[in-house]
């Protein structure tokens, strides 16, 4: 696989996952965006570890452990504000402000 | 110390201090115990006029033409400034010294009589007491500093003495004017003195005297500047334009300080100052000639506006005005002339103190008289009096000799003084012609002055009684405590011209002589003296001026046509713009105090100091800041995609700057 | 003491405090396992906790009392004092932040013993960041904290602000840890390692540095920028920060930012010391954020609120000390920073109720008449805050000005003062709510109360503030010393000075 | 022994004494304040006596503080900073005494009061520029309390603007210490806050130095305050207690001006002295004369109209200080005193009024001289004594002024002459219509006449005027070598 193209499409990946979180409202969503984005990067690891050694995949799978975390850790968040605003949508999250 | 009773003179001043503190203390605690104070006050001011007398003598027989310097305690010493507190007894200063303390006893025995009533008695004296504590600093100062001390002193007691009564607004407001006239005076005075010592490096009379002539060139700028910064001072002291106007608002006072204060002793300051001077202003031909014009322009200018006024210590407060103008004529004019100022200030200190405690006589017949019935009439109008002889034979007769003194009439005091000044200017004359104009300039004010005197004495003592009938049964002779001082002073200002008869006249000019060893150091250039037949006809003019306005008054005013004050129609054309004092105070206040106090209210404090500096500026940051801050808190809106977007704006901005 | 990691015994003692935190943190997770029911457990568990931090410091101090260093190549972890320095500061912040949740935990029935074991965890994670000198590292030691504290943030969640608080950090976390993490990808691509010291290594012989690096370089500071709450990466702060419970917001304003400061420090001076575009970016961030900070903390009547902003004004001052690369400036300010900080918010705690969101500005008045030793806690942290003569505060920003004038940063220090004076315009307030004017009722601090353990932390405190205040002398002594083992690897990359690539 | 304790004893003291009588119960409290502000008046005033003057400093002690930084506690005194430590010791009890009935909070109130007393000697005494950067800011404290919690209505306004404006200032004046210090570092190896250490170093004028004596300056001219820093002062003084007001004048505008004297000048003398600061200086100083004795004329409140003259006041003590002869320089010390002793003199007697009358408007007065004679007594003196009234202590200073100034300035210092007539003008004026002029409101008929404890605050007060306006030499004898040390300094050879 060519360095170049793998780069760029991770980086494409990436500001879609950016993207993503800019424009939609849904917290899930913005969410996956956001794994998106992890995952963006762990496919730049994975490109440049062909030249640089196992490095990088070995940082991809640290990569996934934390995302794996963080999504346990974040749905749980997520339950607690639904059980709040019975919504995930984010427009409806401003209590705190100013 | 020259082991003569003259080491003594700081006595004279410190007794009068002493009677300050006394009279003061007694004012503050004990102000009922009213022998203690009359008994301190006038006591202090008889003491210090004998020690004045025993100094002239003293000095006199000492036969030096030496100034006695006497240093007491280092004042202010800086590096090359040494200000010592010292005082300096010479011709001049002995002639003040006489002149503060013998009428300065005079009225302070007067004032035992005429404030008897006053609740502020002892307050009363003890003002009197500093101020002639100050006064004798003035004269006796042997420096410029020591002599502002007095200088400035004065003009505190005047302002203390004037807003005397000073549960009247106009008195306060008088009182108050008079000390910030003098101020601008002060601050002429103030530069002078700086610019003194970084010429000569001293403030020393004797010092800057001895040095003038090298540190300065004589007519150059520098002596010119200082000289009429000087005089400027003596403008605001001793009333001539244009800073007389605090004078005649200063008659609110007790009329024995207006006596005192404002006719024999502080507003003469001036005149003594230029004196003083004489060396530095003979330096400065411009000066010169700017005192003796003004000093010309001021008599006839105040002798206009005497001549309509109504209230009978106005009259005299302008007539103290013209003639402190002639005073200044003639030490304008240098020279021997000096001499003859001095002589005419204490010639005048008799004549007018003579008037003006005549005039309180009156007023506290008038006083009394209104008071006894309740009535509300101005006791100082003119138009309320007439005929007052019969009631107070004594003042009247002792107040004609006083007006035909000041008048000018011959054998009187103030004939032999104003012919001098005449002549002098006269004399000036033939080599500079502008003292020609000065000097017909004082002819026709001593005409006006004939005049306005005889219409005062005219109005006041003679025709019909206009007081009203229930007030007549009330008017009477002052007590003796009052017409006593009044005849020594009638004496003085009969014979005063005693002091210094002309070799004209078959004297020896003694005062002349006396002063000389002040006054030929001020000696301008070279003025041919008189012959004796021009010196005649000037004698004769002047005479015949005198008797002119004397007549022509006598002649062409008609008392018996006079009403009443509140009856009174009021005055149309010329006549009212002479009666509002030829609205002088009217343009100073729109052109200098209004727009002053406009500007500071208006302008500075509520413009510039509130909104521009504090409202603008201080609060204008504060109020800034926290509308900055309000519109980043609206940015902080709960958001969570605002907050996305803003980071991602940073991102973009730090990846800018880091590669781009 | 040389340790070579190599070695598992030298490894073990060079990780020895993480080693003695672990271990606690699982013994207190078994113990909250089967106790974890009444007030009484929670506070068992709380001085377990204590203790816990306690220990950790003691092994700290252990290496530093021996002057641990590692022998032979780099390691993925520092062992310098830096490191020690950091972690005596982390943990001090945390175990004054046990002392001040006790009662507040009973207070508002937040009985899961949970809470301490998230506090242990989140430590851990702060004291591998600044250990950290490798990017990996760092990052896992970033998440760790990060996970931890957003639940700590949420822990409330009957609340709907805590909850709100806790998605809040969570989703902008992430997000932000994505940035970092692309950083240290693109970091990786163009150095060919994520050892700090081996990237200063590269840097010190390579040219012209690449958009790669420099993009990397830039998603890095974004990263870290984001976790110190440097505008305009802000914008969660003062959301999450006034919904969390009030001793995690101490905790968060505190150790999290000092966290984030130690690695931030770390990674520019070991690692990008060659490169100046840091210091720019630096520069402005440090601009913007003081600015920003102070003006909007000067809007705010909230106290908790007001104490969010000025927590970002504050990471702007120590963004100078790093633009100034003033690393015992740094320690020296965190020292004070936490120490005031965490009074100010105890305070605010004693006040307020369910959050304190609530709590004014003039809900203080006549705090002074009432409560006057809270009051003057109050007052000292706020005059700390201010950064006023005699306070730790003062000392602090002094030595943080003394590092800026002394790397020329004449403009930045102006402007530190500059808008310190606007803070005065915020802090001022509160001293005067609570001395100057009068209580709007009778009973309007009657249930104002600190509890025991965190009046004594609070009377630690504050005695600190005013002690250091005045003689800072053994701090100063122990900051220069930490402060100088953070330096760029000079032995292997001696470029001569202006020769830097990217000047 | 005295010699090496004597200024410490100064700082130590009240500061302990302060924080004892801050917990003692309220009606001890006053009475302990006023002995240990006795005692320390009693410790100052050796001084005066032992005081050598030889230009240089006495009295010192020097101890290590903070090493790592080449921060020493170093104080000392000579014929400038003297007097500074003198009135402030001086003031104090008078402060004390004429506070005796503050309401609310007495404790508090005097224990501040002693602990501000530290930070004032502390900044005149120090000799190390973070320790006096420590005492200048540490002083805001009392003060923003003592205005904050016992000032007039509007005194949350006021002691929050005075305290921003003051630190404002004084922070920038830290950046300038600091970049000093470490320039005086890099040139000499030596880091060191030590004020003859970093006067050794003064710098010429290059753009560094003039940064650095702009930031000085600043800090300086909000205190002292030069126009256009001025506005803290009408609100600082108009809101503080009477206490507040008279230390306000009396002593912390003194520290702008003994800032520009210490350390403005000698540190920058190339700056200082160039042709456009010394014509913006002289230029501010001279508005500050005349717009502050304008805006004082036409104020109806009477404490900002002393607010506003103070303005004027410090205008002379600024062109003394830039004159730099040994007439002006000396002139402006002694105004700086006379200023101290007549304007606190004039906020004692308008808070006795105030105390009984509750107000500060002049209109609400008039007329009172004929039922509080003493009052009005005192109150014409005092007065008097700040129009500089020959014979009064007023005269010597602003005279001495002029004359040195004029020397460099005629100028300006004929410009600067017409603020003796402002100077009479607005405070005549205020003078006639609070004890003068008729007595129309009834409240008025009532005021009682002034107390012994009252007089005895005056009394030493109206005992300095006199002394100072006839017999100054004392005063002048033990500046004099520290002026012309000062001037030599800075302008070591004499203008052509």
């Amino acid at each position: 696989m060519l360095l170049g193209p793998a780069l760029a499409i991770s980086a494409v990946l990436f500001t879609l996952g950016v993207a993503g979180v800019l424009l939609r409202r849904n917290v899930i969503v913005i969410f996956i965006c956001v794994e998106l984005m992890l995952n963006a990067v762990n496919l730049t690891f994975v490109a440049l570890s062909q030249h640089l050694g196992v490095g990088g995949q070995v940082f991809v799978f640290f990569v996934m452990a934390v995302a794996a975390a963080e999504a346990a850790v974040g749905l749980a968040i997520i339950l607690a504000v639904y059980r709040h605003q019975r919504s995930v949508d984010l427009q409806n999250m401003r209590l705190l402000k100013g | 110390m020259t082991g003569t009773a003259a080491d003594f003179v700081w006595l004279a001043p410190l007794l009068a201090l002493a009677g300050f503190v006394l009279n003061g203390a007694l004012a503050l605690w004990r102000p009922a115990a009213k022998t203690a104070v009359s008994v301190i006050g006038v006591g202090v001011l008889v003491g210090a006029f004998v020690v004045a007398v025993l100094t002239f003598r003293a000095f006199a027989g000492l036969e030096t033409d030496v100034p006695l310097l006497f240093r007491y305690w280092s004042w202010m010493p800086v590096g090359e400034l040494q200000l010592d507190v010292a005082l300096q007894v010479d011709q001049l200063s002995t002639v003040m010294l006489l002149v503060v303390t013998g009428v300065g006893s005079l009225i302070h025995l007067f004032s035992v009589g005429y404030m008897r009533e006053d609740p502020g008695y002892a307050r009363y004296f003890a003002y009197l007491n500093l101020f002639v504590f100050f006064m004798l600093v003035l004269v006796l100062g042997a420096n410029f500093a020591v002599l502002f001390v007095g200088w400035e002193g004065v003009g505190l007691c005047s302002y203390l003495l004037i807003g005397f009564w000073f549960t009247e607004t106009v008195n306060a407001d008088a009182g108050r004017k008079a000390f910030v006239v003098n101020r601008i005076g002060d601050f002429g005075f103030l530069l002078a003195m700086l610019m003194i010592f970084w010429a000569t490096g001293s403030l020393d009379f004797g010092a800057v005297f001895g040095q003038a002539p090298a540190a300065f060139d004589a007519g150059g700028a520098a002596i010119t500047g200082i000289t009429l910064l000087l005089f400027l001072g003596c403008t605001g002291k001793s009333a001539q334009i244009p800073l007389y106007t605090w004078l005649p608002d200063a008659m609110q006072g007790p009329t024995p300080v207006s006596a005192l204060i404002h006719a024999a002793t502080m507003v003469t300051a001036g005149v003594y100052l230029v004196a003083r001077c004489g060396v530095l202003f003979a330096l400065a031909p411009l000066s010169s000639a700017v005192v003796a014009g003004t000093g010309a322009l001021t008599a006839l200018f105040a002798a206009t506006i005497a001549l309509k006024q109504w209230d009978i210590k106005r009259v005299l407060a302008y007539s103290t005005i013209s003639q402190l103008g002639y005073m200044f004529l003639a030490v304008g004019t240098g020279g021997a002339a000096m001499a003859a100022g001095i002589f005419h200030l204490a010639t005048h200190a008799f004549f007018k103190a003579l008037l003006f405690l005549g005039s309180g006589s009156v007023i506290f017949a008038m006083h009394r008289a209104y008071h006894a019935t309740h009535s509300p009439e101005d006791a100082q109008d003119m138009r309320n009096m007439g005929g007052l002889r019969r009631f107070m034979p004594w003042t009247a007769m002792l107040m004609w000799i006083a007006t035909l003194a000041i008048a000018g009439v011959p054998f009187f005091s103030g004939f032999f003084s104003k012919d001098e000044i005449l002549a002098a200017a006269f004399a000036r004359g033939t080599v500079h012609p502008q003292w020609l104009v000065f000097w017909a300039i004082g002819l026709v004010a001593a005409l006006l002055t004939a005049f306005y005197m005889t219409r005062l004495m005219l109005y006041t003592f003679h025709g019909p009684n206009r007081t009203g009938e229930r007030e007549r049964q009330h008017l009477a002779e002052a007590p003796w405590m009052m017409t006593g001082p009044l005849l020594v002073l009638g004496v003085l200002s009969a014979v005063g011209g005693l002091l210094n008869l002309p070799a004209l006249w078959g004297g020896n000019a003694w005062l002349h002589h006396w002063l000389e060893p002040v006054t030929e150091s001020a000696v301008v250039d070279a003025v041919p003296p008189l012959s004796h037949g021009t010196e005649w006809v000037l004698v004769g003019i002047a005479v015949a001026v005198a008797v002119l306005g004397v007549v022509g008054a006598w002649r062409l005013l008609k008392p018996a046509g006079l009403v009443p004050a509140r009856e009174a129609p009021a005055e149309r054309g010329f006549q009212r713009v002479l009666r509002n004092k030829w609205y002088v105070d009217e343009i100073y206040d729109a052109l200098i105090v209004r727009p002053i106090v406009w500007l500071s209210r208006e302008v500075l404090w509520k413009r510039v100091d509130q909104r521009l500096v504090d409202g603008a500026g201080v609060n204008g940051a504060a109020r800034a800041a926290r509308a900055w801050g309000a519109l980043g808190t609206r940015l902080q809106n709960g958001q969570v995609g605002v907050y996305v977007a803003l980071f991602v704006v940073g991102v973009l901005l730090v990846l800018w700057r880091a590669i781009g | 003491m040389s340790l070579d990691p190599t070695r598992y015994g030298d490894l073990a003692l060079i990780l020895l405090p993480e080693l003695v935190l672990t271990g606690w943190a699982l013994i207190v997770l078994l113990f909250v396992a089967w106790r974890h029911e009444t007030a009484r457990d929670l506070r068992i568990t709380g001085w377990l906790t204590f203790a816990g931090f306690v220990a950790t410091a003691g092994a700290v101090w252990w290496l530093w009392w021996r002057v641990a260093h590692a022998a032979g190549l780099a390691g993925m972890i520092a062992v310098d004092d830096f490191r020690w320095a950091c972690d005596w500061i982390f943990l001090g912040a945390a175990a004054l932040t046990v002392l001040l949740s006790f009662r507040y935990l009973e207070r508002e029935q937040l009985l899961a013993p949970e809470y301490y074991v998230l506090l242990i965890f989140a430590t851990l994670g702060m004291m591998i960041m600044a250990g950290g000198a490798d990017l990996m590292v760092i990052f896992l030691g970033l998440e760790l904290m990060s996970i931890a504290v957003y639940v700590l943030a949420g822990f409330d969640r009957r609340r709907a602000r805590s909850a709100e608080a806790a998605i809040k950090y969570f989703l902008l976390g992430a997000f932000a840890s994505g940035f970092l993490l692309y950083g240290i990808a693109l970091v990786y691509g163009a150095t060919g390692t994520t050892n700090i010291v081996l990237i200063g290594v590269q840097l010190g012989f390579a040219g012209r540095p690449g958009v790669m690096l420099l993009a990397g370089l830039a998603l890095l500071l974004v990263g870290f920028a984001f976790k110190v709450a440097a505008v305009p990466f802000h914008a969660w702060a003062p959301d999450v920060y006034d919904g969390a419970p009030t001793p995690v917001t101490a905790f968060m304003a505190t150790g999290v930012k000092a966290a984030a400061f130690a690695a931030l420090f770390r990674v520019l001076l070991e690692g990008f010391a060659p490169l100046d575009v840091w210091r720019h970016i630096v520069w402005w961030l440090a601009l913007v954020t003081m600015i920003g900070g102070n003006l909007l903390a000067l809007g705010q009547r909230s106290v908790k609120r007001m104490l969010a902003y000025s927590s970002v004004a504050h990471a702007g001052y120590l963004l100078v000390a790093v633009a100034a690369e003033g690393t015992a400036a740094f320690l020296v300010y965190l020292a004070a920073y936490t120490l005031m900080t965490l009074g100010a918010f105890a305070v605010l705690a004693a006040k307020g109720r369910e959050g304190e969101s609530e709590v004014t500005i003039d809900d203080l008045s006549g705090l002074g008449g009432q409560r006057p030793w809270l009051a003057f806690a109050m007052a000292v942290c706020m005059l700390s805050l201010l950064g006023f003569p005699a306070t730790a505060g003062f000392i602090g920003k002094w030595y943080i000005l003394l590092a800026a004038t002394q790397a020329g940063e004449n403009l930045l220090a102006a402007a530190l003062v500059v808008t310190s004076v606007v803070s005065a315009g915020y802090y001022l307030p509160v001293i005067m709510a609570m001395y100057m004017k009068p209580e709007s009722s009778e009973a309007a601090h009657v249930d104002v109360r600190l509890g025991r353990t965190a009046a004594v932390a609070v009377a630690l405190m504050t005695a600190g503030i005013l002690i250091l205040g005045v003689w800072p002398n053994r701090l100063f002594d122990l900051a220069r010393t930490a402060g100088d083992s953070v330096r760029p690897a000079n032995t292997l990359s001696a470029p001569p000075s202006g020769a830097r690539p990217g000047n | 022994m005295y010699e090496r304790w004597a200024l410490t004893a100064l700082l130590v003291w009240p500061l302990v004494a302060g924080l004892g009588v801050m917990v003692l119960p309220a009606p001890r409290a006053r009475a302990a304040a006023l002995v240990a502000s006795l005692v320390e008046f009693a410790i100052s005033a050796p001084l005066w006596w032992t005081f050598v003057p030889d230009g240089g400093m006495q009295f010192l002690a020097d101890y290590a503080w903070i090493p790592a930084w080449g921060i020493r506690y170093t104080v000392g005194v000579d014929g400038i900073s003297l007097f500074m430590v003198l009135l402030t010791t001086f003031l104090m009890p008078l402060s004390v005494l004429g506070s005796w009935n503050i309401p609310r909070r007495q404790p508090a109130f005097f224990g501040l009061l002693l602990i501000l007393t530290t930070g004032m000697i502390g900044v005149f005494v120090s000799l190390d520029l973070f320790l006096f950067y420590v005492m200048w800011e540490v002083m805001l404290i009392p003060m923003y309390f003592i205005i904050g919690v016992w000032g007039g209505d509007n005194r949350l306004y006021a002691a929050i603007k005075f305290f921003i404006y003051t630190m404002f200032g004084s922070l920038l004046m830290l950046v300038a210490i600091l970049a000093l210090y470490t320039a005086a570092g890099r040139a000499t190896g030596t880091y060191s806050f030590a004020y003859t250490h970093l006067l050794s170093q003064a710098t010429q004028p290059g753009p560094t130095a003039w940064w650095l004596f702009g930031a000085f300056f600043l800090a300086f001219a909000i205190k002292v305050p030069l126009f256009p820093f001025h506005t803290w002062l009408p609100d600082a003084h108009v809101e503080a207690p009477t206490a507040g007001s008279v230390i306000l004048a009396g002593i912390l505008l003194k520290m702008g001006t003994y800032g520009f004297l210490r350390f403005a000048l000698p540190l920058f003398p190339g700056v200082a002295l160039h042709e456009t600061v010394q014509f913006a200086i002289v230029a501010l100083s001279l508005v500050g004369i005349i717009y502050g004795g304008l805006v004082a004329m036409v104020q109806p409140d009477f404490k900002k109209l002393i607010a506003y003259s103070s303005v004027s006041h410090l205008g002379f003590v600024m062109l003394g200080i830039w004159a730099l002869t040994l007439q002006s320089v000396q002139g402006a010390l002694l105004v700086m005193i006379n200023h101290g002793i007549s304007t606190g003199a004039l906020f004692f007697l308008v808070g006795m009024i105030y105390e009984r009358r509750h107000s500060r408007m002049i209109d609400a007065y008039g007329g009172i001289a004929r039922v509080v004679p003493l009052f009005a007594a005192i109150l014409t003196v005092v007065s008097l004594s700040s129009i500089g009234l020959p014979g009064t202590n007023g005269f010597v200073g602003e005279f001495l002024v002029l004359l040195g100034a004029f020397r460099h300035y005629p100028v300006a210092t004929a410009i600067a002459t017409t603020g003796v007539i402002i100077a009479a003008a607005y405070l005549l004026w205020a003078l006639q219509r609070i004890i003068f002029n008729p007595l129309t409101d009834p409240e008025n008929e009532r005021l009682t006449d002034l107390t012994p404890r009252e007089l005895l605050v005056l009394v030493p007060l109206l005992a300095c005027i006199v002394w100072i306006g006839v017999y100054p030499k004392p005063f002048l004898r033990r500046m004099e070598p520290a002026a012309r040390a000062l001037i030599e300094q800075v302008r070591p050879a004499p203008l052509p």
